[in-house]
């Protein structure tokens, strides 16, 4: 009984797998430069973020695109509240004030949820007086001379 | 729904999983400091099997699932014949392992003029199959949320089990199980194998939820934080750990004034709840106490009719 | 089997460090019988039974069972032989309930071959007709679905006894069953014993009680600092000047 | 190998064995605890970082020499170490054994976020003493701040183990890790040699907190997870409750760290670490002085 069963379960499983439909979609596929400065309140930074087309290396404008963030080192556990980037004069550009919990790393999701969706994903550290390269995963015991 | 609650409940019920396959291993009276490092393997592996070999997402997470408990049998079988802290420092050190290969990890492929893959300590960037098939993120939220009560279901049917029956068995008194006839060994590597799969199921959502995974992530802190979900929420029942998982994401992302200060309160709820509940908040009394409640409303029928007494026993 | 043997132990030795707690005893025990085991505290009583059950390794000698060598047999798997026990002091699952702890109990390898998903999920029609059938033997039938940690001394001691004989044992070890027990509760835990020999259970009993051992035991083993100093029927043994000597003036001791 | 290499691979052994001092001292204070409770602390480490920044911030508010800071570390360390006992276990019941150990997770969780909160996450810098000294011998450079840490490692142990052996405070130690229950029937006090322990551990864990920071130049809390892990290790290894096995599981571990640096290079070094302890987890649990092997 219990052979026949497993049996009917691996087969539907592998059913499922094969016959699953899988449409990928000829989209654009975005790029990002990110600058963030540390705004005048606490924990707070302005970015400014430049989208292209990671193919074409044309400004990708007229895009709704929501700023969220995550923090590499606790996964899953600092709900940031995504904010709305608005886009600025020039052509591709966007500008969001991001409110973050704590300084540290922490991995920027820019979501473009319209026209096309996709999301970049760039690493920042975020001090409280300036933005810069994440720290290396590595923390040295001592440093060599 | 608003984008920002979609998030908060997919990160809820992504750390479910990590957080119900930490609490297997206490039902056996383990703690693990390690399932981190399943929850990475399951991670990278569903991770991989979509972005590189094109799998559908659902056979991407079998696999995760299934490399996940793969390796914590493996390690399960020298490792569970240590007790107590001996055991949780081994899986501290097999987790630590796990996340400086990954960090030595590179293993990528040119797809459509780009480079996907693991990358080393930078991460694995472009898990892009939500975006490829246009799964939009409340979508993927219900994804979560059905495999998680699929689990769930799952589970408490276990707990109802003799299996399950058999690892509390087991955590309260290894010794007197085994004079009861049970292999400890055997049971508590099972055990250890459904908490690989858990977590690696966990893992593989994350990776393809957050679309970009690094090995930090997946450090001591993870893990620990999982073992406290179960001990927060308690033991008595799986929805202990869920409960834990709600009380630290839910309830701090609702008190957003205490977001800063959100470990000072972590670390001293798990010290007061040790004190004053050893097993957490929903441990077995009070469970068995719900239980017989609900009995009393819904009685049970089809009981068994006593056997004529006096017969051999 | 007649007057088979259900347990030897030949030359059974365990040194702790330096400490001689079983020294080279040999015992039999036949089938259907109830022998006692006694001798003043430290004599090595319980360590022979911590040895048979398999908690310990041997130091030196074996312990057959029906004549198969089981000396190396990790407790589990003897369990499955057909050898349960209780405690002195009682070990119960307090967290699981009274029903749970006499499922989980049932492990003989004639329960093991039921089928895989009722045995697994909820107990098959016979196996919970069984457990049902032990707690009404052990009046505890009111008390199924009450958690074990919350029962009283006495009802505790009662299902430890049923947990022991949920497995369908052929050799129960009974380790002072009778401790903190009033002559009321003696007097059941005798016509129990003595009923469930008829069953067909060969018990072997570690008691302080005399009386109780007197009454229900056909033979009696005597042992002194690990060492089985004399062996007969109880009036055989009462009467040993041996056994008085280590005894000196506490037979009725507790 | 040529002879260039080897000078060099010998050279970062030194340096690592000379590091190793606070491998050991770490490994130390978690054998003592655990010699006496038979419980792993396991925010030791946290707590011995954190030593190191209150000295920092001690030494902020009041202009002394950097000497100085060690001292107050020390001190730092022996009042955090008998709060950690006041909050991580006097009240846990000790019946179960790993509730103290999610209980010290909790404060290693508290101590580290307290020192982020207050330092906003930034690396602060630690004065290194004879930072610029360096002693050729033959073809080798000893360098001045790793000789510092060496010799103070050196001194605490040896008074640490004077205390132990010389005094009736060690023979009070010893006897409530051996029998507890007899030892309180003579009259010594468990609460009071407990806490004794604590302070005493925590006076062992400020210095090599402060011998740590000396060595690297700079405090952060990023450290105290690794530290963690290696006391841990170097405990392990040299088998739970054993005090010469921690000395000298701290000098290989140091000697093997530095060892694997230079050989396969940073990102690599700890997974060798990582299989060491593994490796004696399952083959060889009781450490290389096995003491209470399977205890617990």
């Amino acid at each position: 009984m219990m052979t026949t069963s497993w049996r009917f379960a691996v087969i539907m499983m592998l059913a499922f797998m094969l016959f699953h439909p899988q449409t990928v979609l000829a989209q654009v596929r975005a790029k990002a430069e990110v600058d963030c400065q540390p705004a005048a309140e606490k924990l707070q930074y302005d970015c400014i973020i430049k989208l292209t087309n990671s193919r074409t290396n044309e400004q990708l404008a007229g895009f709704d695109l929501m700023v969220g963030a995550d923090m590499p080192s606790m996964p899953a556990m600092h709900n940031v509240r995504p904010v709305k980037a608005d886009e600025d004069q020039e052509k591709g550009t966007y500008k969001a004030r991001i409110v973050l919990e704590m300084y540290g790393d922490w991995a920027l999701h820019l979501d473009l949820i319209g026209p096309v969706r996709d999301r970049v994903v760039k690493v920042l550290r975020f001090e409280r007086d300036r933005v810069g390269e994440p720290t290396s995963a590595q923390t040295p015991a001592h440093q060599r001379h | 729904m608003d984008d920002y609650l979609i998030g908060v409940l997919s990160n809820i019920g992504v750390i479910s999983f990590i957080a119900l396959s930490a609490y297997v291993l206490l039902l056996t009276g383990e703690i693990s400091f390690g399932q981190q490092a399943f929850f990475a393997i399951g991670a990278y592996a569903a991770g991989i099997a979509t972005a590189l070999w094109g799998w559908p997402l659902a056979a991407a997470i079998v696999w995760g699932a299934a490399i996940g408990a793969g390796s914590a049998i493996l390690v399960g079988v020298p490792t569970l014949r240590l007790h107590g802290l001996y055991f949780a420092i081994a899986t501290l050190a097999f987790a630590e392992m796990v996340r400086i290969l990954f960090e030595l990890l590179r293993y990528q492929v040119l797809i459509d003029g780009e480079w996907v893959g693991p990358n080393g300590a930078d991460g694995f960037r472009n898990i892009r199959y939500i975006f490829e098939n246009d799964i939009s993120s409340l979508q993927f939220m219900i994804l979560i949320y059905a495999v998680l009560v699929a689990t769930l279901s799952m589970f408490l049917l276990l707990e109802r089990s003799r299996l399950g029956v058999i690892f509390r068995m087991i955590g309260e008194d290894e010794t007197l199980a085994g004079l009861q006839g049970i292999s400890v060994a055997r049971h508590k590597v099972l055990a250890a194998g459904i908490g690989g799969a858990l977590a690696g199921i966990g893992g593989g959502l994350y990776a393809h939820l957050t679309t970009y995974i690094e090995p930090r992530s997946f450090d001591v802190m993870l893990g620990v934080h999982s073992l406290a979900y179960g001990l927060i929420g308690g033991l008595g029942t799986a929805f202990g750990p869920l409960l834990g998982v709600l009380i630290d994401i839910g309830l701090l992302e609702a008190i957003r004034a205490l977001a800063g200060y959100r470990m000072i309160i972590f670390g001293g709820l798990v010290a007061i709840l040790l004190i004053i509940r050893p097993r957490g908040l929903l441990d077995e009394k009070l469970v068995h106490k719900i239980g017989r409640m609900w009995r009393l409303i819904l009685p049970r029928g089809g009981r068994v009719k006593l056997g004529p007494s006096g017969e051999k026993i | 089997m007649g007057n088979a043997k259900v347990l030897e132990l030949h030359g059974l030795t365990k040194h702790f460090g330096g400490v001689r707690a079983v020294d080279g005893v040999d015992l039999t025990v036949a089938s259907g019988e109830i022998l006692g085991l006694i001798g003043p505290n430290g004599s090595g009583k319980s360590t022979i039974v911590n040895l048979i059950c398999g908690l310990f390794p041997l130091t030196a000698g074996r312990v057959l069972f029906g004549g198969a060598d089981i000396s190396e047999l990790p407790p589990h798997t003897r369990v499955a032989l057909g050898i349960t026990r209780t405690f002195q002091n009682i070990r119960l699952f307090g967290q699981l309930t009274v029903w749970q702890n006499l499922w989980v109990a049932q492990n003989s390898g004639e329960q093991r071959k039921q089928n895989f998903l009722p045995r697994w999920l909820g107990g098959s029609k016979g196996a919970r007709a069984e457990i049902d059938r032990m707690l009404e033997f052990f009046d505890l039938g009111h008390k199924r679905d009450e958690l074990a940690g919350n029962l009283a001394f006495g009802e505790q001691r009662r299902l430890e006894f049923a947990r022991a004989l949920a497995a369908r044992p052929a050799l129960l070890l009974l380790d002072e069953p009778a401790a903190g027990m009033n002559a009321e509760e003696i007097e059941q835990l005798d016509s129990r014993i003595r009923k469930m020999r008829q069953n067909g259970v060969t018990v072997l009993l570690i008691e302080h009680h005399m009386e109780l051992v007197m009454s229900v035991a056909d033979r009696i083993a005597v042992l002194n600092f690990g060492q089985k100093i004399a062996e007969g029927t109880a009036s055989a043994v009462q009467s040993n000047p041996v056994v008085r000597d280590a005894y000196l003036g506490t037979t009725t001791g507790a | 190998m040529d002879l260039l290499d080897l000078i060099d691979t010998i050279q970062s052994i030194a340096d690592g064995v000379l590091f190793g001092t606070t491998y050991a001292l770490l490994g130390i204070g978690f054998t003592l605890i655990f010699g006496v409770m038979h419980k792993i602390n396991l925010s030791f480490a946290a707590a011995s970082i954190g030593a190191a920044y209150a000295s920092l911030l001690i030494l902020s508010a009041v202009k002394a020499p950097a000497v100085v800071v060690f001292l107050m570390a020390a001190a730092a360390g022996g009042v955090l170490g008998g709060l950690v006992y006041l909050v991580g276990f006097k009240f846990i019941p000790l019946a179960n054994p790993l509730a103290t150990l999610m209980s010290t997770v909790g404060l290693l969780l508290l101590i580290d976020e307290i020192i982020v909160h207050t330092t906003a996450g930034v690396p602060l810098n630690y004065p290194a003493l004879f930072s610029d000294v360096i002693v050729p011998i033959g073809p080798f450079n000893l360098r001045g701040d790793l000789m510092f840490v060496f010799v103070l490692g050196c001194v605490c142990m040896t008074v640490l183990l004077l205390l132990l052996y010389r005094t009736k405070l060690g023979l009070a130690t010893r006897a409530v890790s051996q029998q507890p229950t007899a030892s309180q029937l003579c009259g010594i006090g468990i609460m009071r040699v407990n806490i004794l322990t604590f302070v005493i551990t925590g006076v062992v864990g400020g210095i090599a907190g402060a011998m740590t920071g000396a060595a690297i130049g700079m405090l952060s809390p990023l450290l105290s997870l690794p530290l963690t892990v290696k006391g841990l290790i170097v405990t392990v290894i040299g088998g739970l409750g054993s005090i010469p096995g921690a000395i000298v599981a701290g000098l290989v571990v140091g000697g093997l760290e530095n060892f694997f640096q230079f050989l396969r290079g940073v990102s690599e070094r700890d997974l060798y670490i990582m299989l060491l302890l593994f490796a004696f987890l399952v083959f060889r649990p009781g450490g290389i002085f096995t003491v209470a092997a399977g205890r617990d």
